[in-house]
């Protein structure tokens, strides 16, 4: 097995773990959490893509690199206003839960 | 000008007009934000002149040829789109300079009076000029969306668009709170899917340029992978049936203008981007059909779905964001019918965007737009698809007369009209007057919708 | 790069999906995070296994750094209540195994693409490196950034602004309890700070021909921020001065496009023997802003502690563990 | 044996010495009854530990700039997990009184303020 096809398929569990938490969470931020994940597997395939250019040029495809630094800064910016919008959410409705997750109850 | 001068002058213009609102603060904003619309708006008719007289018009960022670089691209689409970003955004402009301005505003589009929104208290005062350069990041969005030919660059552009939204849902105060954060959750979900389906794409194919893809494309499990990833990503982020759920509770929360600017322009940049892809490149795989077969189906649902819980609604926004799911219906319709009928019925796809918010009655824009989409369907002998428009037509009708004559005659004698700054009316009256003119100018918008159609 | 699997490999590989599911799984939100907060560190081990030394430095300082303590303070301010979840958090119901069918069916699907990949793939380096020369820097990822594709990357610093817009929006939350000044927290400051900045410059600086760059120079500067803020705390409204530096990266990375496109070869076409200057430029003013607008991230909208009423979910906050703030005691 | 081979070997003697203090560390970390005694085995052994590596490393470095950078590692690290664990510490016995005796939760304690 390459390396790039390990990271790629540990790329590929992450997604499906992320993906997973994403929807079956109740906690928004264990949602955050479960997108995070999402991100970093399919950020981790790319990356891994990217590495399977050896014995064809010197060095990864850069291109892949770039996609997963914008891609990173774009998922902390979107969480950091998730977490705002969060602490908003349950200092206005008491929960930390999306309304329609919310039962009697429980937090 | 130059078309690809046009072109950079349309992408530079809104997001510079952000700078300018930023830096001028809580006074200065609207003036920044107003003086941009204005010249966005010519921006746009140029860039539209352009486009008719000379065709696709393309620029390539930094000078780099794609596949490493980037390319922009206005084809009659892109400009169309371009062309009612920037009406419509002037109407939002001049509609928001007097709601954010107002100290202690209300909301002149709750005349008929149902029960208070769940938004609760707005956001201070004194941040709601933010709205300014977040809008005006919205418009840039929306520009790049639609010219950029590179499917990384897209999802750059959905982010931005995404965020911006949910900037704009949650100037409506902490009680929006809860809607904004589950626009946030799926836009970030659905653009997480785009994503995971460029990179099969470019995998497999060693580009991210539309138009390179289109040709090199190599049907294959990973192919059809990255279309029913990045299809479905988009699904959730146009809000169509089933997944149009997140859609009323955060569009009937924003404030008025936010409202309008999220049905009238967000969530069409997704079906958008919908129609590039089905039209564009996965149309030529091989049984390729069923897709946009499946699409229709769903938009019909949502046609008659949206419809029937419009009319449920008690108060005016809450309609408005109901049919807002019944309009994106038409719109998978229109892309049903324009993928199975090829070149002209792609102009009925464009037609259809245009359909305002109207029943489609004669003599407005909507009906232009709904004319076209039957013409379309009895072309193609889609008599399901003109049934269904002629029932969504008169769903909308029912409740559009329903509102109105809430507002006439409902309406409590100390909400007098005189409340009601007069920009908000002016801007709605001109936004009116658009939809006439849409009518009036039917045809070369059609000769426009047509440059550069793939098929 | 070394393309043979190692020992190494396969242990950081188990190491990192075991520490992903418990930061999805774990019962008790705060050891969550930190599990995250541990992923984030070993995903950056594993950028550099994969010859991504770039994307190491950002995951190391933004993706575990600043998101972690994003994710710790959320956790302090939601305080004990709010940070409270179910005992099987992730636990199979109906509902979702549905949703772990349709997870699994997908990565089954991707494995299937994955494996029919060519070992060897050419990607875009080819090109990407013989242009290097033109590009003004010889860091490709940097020529890639940059130059290559700076189109997505002005539209990016664009989306970190519209996050502390969106966070600007939101209405003042109550300020945190905060400890008294410790002399030892301030002693950190004073030697850590002026290093921060030494070498955010550097990373910057050195990003042309070797990994760094603005995005990782302004995690660092940014770092050192948070640090000021938790030794004295900051107040990053939408003041004059804040707005002015917030907007400065993405306003001259724009006023460049619209020079380049007004006198030169078109939009963000840097002339090759300008472009490593204009690159530099563009860089030194994108970290500066992008530093100062994670801080603002961080930082959020605090009522001032004059301000009456603060309601309880403050006042119990402090008893949380996970409160990020050293000595955030009652 | 030519002075590069001393040289490795005693790199990787180096190496190998630090690693033995972090594995002691982190076994004190994990069987240590209570916070301070944690502590105590974490930021000591982990230094040394460090040390030893950043020493067995300039061995093996190419030029005196990179040296000084790995000195320049090992300094900052033990400037910053002292002064962590005294904040840690700090906090732990505001938050139990004088005499902390056992730590509430599990092994992920001495993360919490260490960041």
């Amino acid at each position: 097995m390459s390396l790039a096809l390990l990271y790629g398929l540990a790329g590929i569990a992450l997604v499906a773990m992320g993906l997973y938490a994403a929807l079956a969470a109740r906690h928004v931020l264990r949602r955050l959490l479960g997108l995070n994940v999402l991100g970093s597997g399919v950020f981790m395939m790319l990356v891994a893509l990217a590495s399977r250019t050896t014995g064809i040029a010197t060095r990864p495809d850069p291109v892949p690199h770039a996609m997963v630094l914008t891609g990173i800064v774009v998922a902390v910016s979107a969480t950091a206003l998730g977490l705002a919008l969060l602490r908003r959410m349950h200092a206005h409705d008491g929960s930390p839960r999306l309304p329609e997750d919310r039962d009697a109850g429980s937090p | 000008m130059t078309g690809s001068a046009a072109l950079v002058t349309v992408l530079v213009v809104p997001l510079a007009g952000a700078v300018a609102a930023l830096l001028a603060g809580r006074r200065g904003a609207v003036a920044a934000g107003l003086l941009t619309s204005a010249l966005g708006v010519a921006a746009a008719f140029v860039l539209a002149g352009a486009v008719l007289a000379g065709g696709m018009q393309r620029v390539a960022v930094g000078g780099w040829a794609v596949p490493l670089g980037i390319e922009l691209r206005a084809d009659g689409l892109a400009a169309a789109m371009l062309l009612m970003t920037a009406v419509i955004g002037a109407g939002i402009a001049v509609y928001a300079w007097r709601y954010f301005g107002a100290a202690g505003h209300h909301d002149p589009h709750d005349l008929a009076a149902g029960p208070p929104g769940p938004a609760g208290k707005a956001a201070p005062a004194s941040t709601q000029w933010l709205f300014w350069p977040v809008w005006l990041l919205a418009w840039g969005a929306l520009n790049a969306l639609y010219l950029s030919g590179d499917l990384f660059n897209l999802y750059v552009t959905l982010e931005l668009l995404g965020l911006a939204a949910v900037a704009l849902v949650a100037l409506a105060g902490a009680g929006a709170a809860a809607a904004a954060l589950r626009y946030l959750l799926l836009t970030l979900l659905g653009s997480m899917l785009y994503i995971l389906g460029v990179e099969l794409l470019y995998a497999a194919h060693q580009t991210m340029d539309l138009l390179q893809l289109r040709e090199r494309l190599q049907p294959g499990l990973s192919v059809w992978l990255a279309a029913a990833l990045m299809t479905t990503g988009l699904l959730v982020k146009t809000a169509i049936f089933p997944l149009h759920f997140w859609l009323p509770p955060a569009h009937g929360s924003a404030p008025a203008p936010v409202s309008a600017a999220l049905s009238a322009l967000v969530v069409k940049a997704g079906f958008y981007l919908l129609a590039r892809l089905w039209l564009d490149l996965f149309g030529a795989l091989p049984g390729a059909g069923v897709v946009p077969a499946l699409l229709g189906a769903l938009g019909a649902c949502a046609v008659l779905w949206g419809g029937v819980q419009a009319l449920r609604q008690t108060r005016l926004k809450a309609m408005i964001a109901y049919s807002t799911v019944a309009q994106l219906g038409y719109l998978m319709i229109a892309l049903l019918l324009a993928s199975g009928a090829g070149g002209a019925a792609a102009g009925a796809a464009g037609g259809a965007m245009h359909a305002g918010r109207d029943p489609g009655l004669p003599p407005t824009g909507g009906f232009v737009g709904k004319f076209a989409l039957v013409e379309a369907a009895v072309r193609a002998g889609a008599w399901w698809a003109v049934a269904v428009v002629l029932a969504g037509s008169l769903l909308a009708a029912a409740f559009l007369f329903h509102a109105l004559s809430r507002a006439f005659a409902d309406a409590p004698a100390d909400k007098t009209s005189a409340e009601v700054p007069a920009a908000p009316q002016l801007a709605a009256l001109a936004l009116a007057l658009v939809a006439v003119a849409l009518a009036a100018a039917g045809e070369p918008l059609r000769r426009l919708l047509t440059v550069g159609a793939a098929t | 790069m070394a393309a043979e699997v190692q020992v190494f490999d396969a242990v950081l590989v188990v190491l990192l999906l075991w520490l992903g599911w418990r930061a999805l799984a774990s019962a008790d939100l705060f050891k969550a995070v930190v599990q995250f907060i541990v992923f984030g560190l070993l995903l950056s081990l594993a950028w550099v296994r994969l010859g991504a030394p770039d994307v190491a430095l950002a995951e190391a300082a933004i993706g575990a750094g600043l998101a972690g303590a994003l994710l710790l303070d959320t956790l302090a301010r939601l305080g004990r209540s709010g940070a409270a979840d179910e005992a099987r958090p992730l636990g199979l119901t109906p509902a979702r195994t549905g949703i772990a069918l349709a997870a699994l069916g997908l990565a089954a699907l991707l494995v299937a693409s994955a494996l029919a990949l060519p070992e060897r793939w050419p990607g875009l380096a080819e090109p990407a490196l013989q242009q290097l020369r033109a590009s003004g820097v010889s860091n490709p990822v940097t020529a890639t950034l940059l130059n290559y594709r700076a189109w997505d990357t002005l539209l990016e610093v664009g989306v970190l602004m519209l996050a502390v817009l969106g966070v600007w929006i939101l209405e003042a939350e109550p300020a945190l309890p905060r400890p008294a000044p410790d002399p030892m927290l301030g002693l950190l400051l004073r030697v850590l700070l002026p290093l921060t900045v030494i070498v955010a410059g550097y990373l910057l600086w050195v990003g042309a021909h070797a990994p760094g760059g603005a995005f990782q120079g302004a995690a660092l500067l940014a770092a050192g921020g948070v640090l000021w803020h938790l030794a004295r705390p900051l107040s990053l409204g939408p003041s004059p001065v804040v707005r002015a530096v917030v907007v400065l990266g993405f306003a001259v990375f724009l006023a460049v496009g619209v020079a380049t496109a007004v006198l030169g070869g078109g939009l963000l076409t840097f002339p090759p023997e300008h472009a490593g200057a204009i690159i530099l430029v563009i860089e030194a003013a994108a970290m500066l802003s992008i530093a100062l607008i994670m801080v603002a991230l961080f930082v959020g909208r605090e009522r001032a502690p004059s301000d009456a009423g603060i309601p309880d979910s403050a006042a119990d906050a402090s008893a949380v563990p996970g409160a990020p703030n050293p000595g955030a005691a009652p | 044996m030519s002075g590069d081979d001393v040289r490795g070997a005693l790199s990787l003697l180096l190496i190998a010495a630090g690693m033995l203090f972090f594995l002691a560390g982190s076994v004190g970390v994990l069987r240590l009854p209570d916070l301070l005694s944690r502590l105590h085995a974490l930021t000591k052994a982990d230094n040394l530990g460090l040390g030893l590596v950043v020493l067995g490393l300039m061995l093996q470095a190419d030029d005196a700039f990179e040296v000084l950078r790995l000195l320049l590692v090992w300094l900052l690290v033990l400037f910053a997990s002292s002064v962590a664990c005294y904040l840690v510490a700090r906090s732990a016995l505001r938050a139990h009184g004088d005499a902390p005796t056992a730590a509430p939760e599990g092994p992920d304690e001495d993360t919490r303020d260490g960041r």
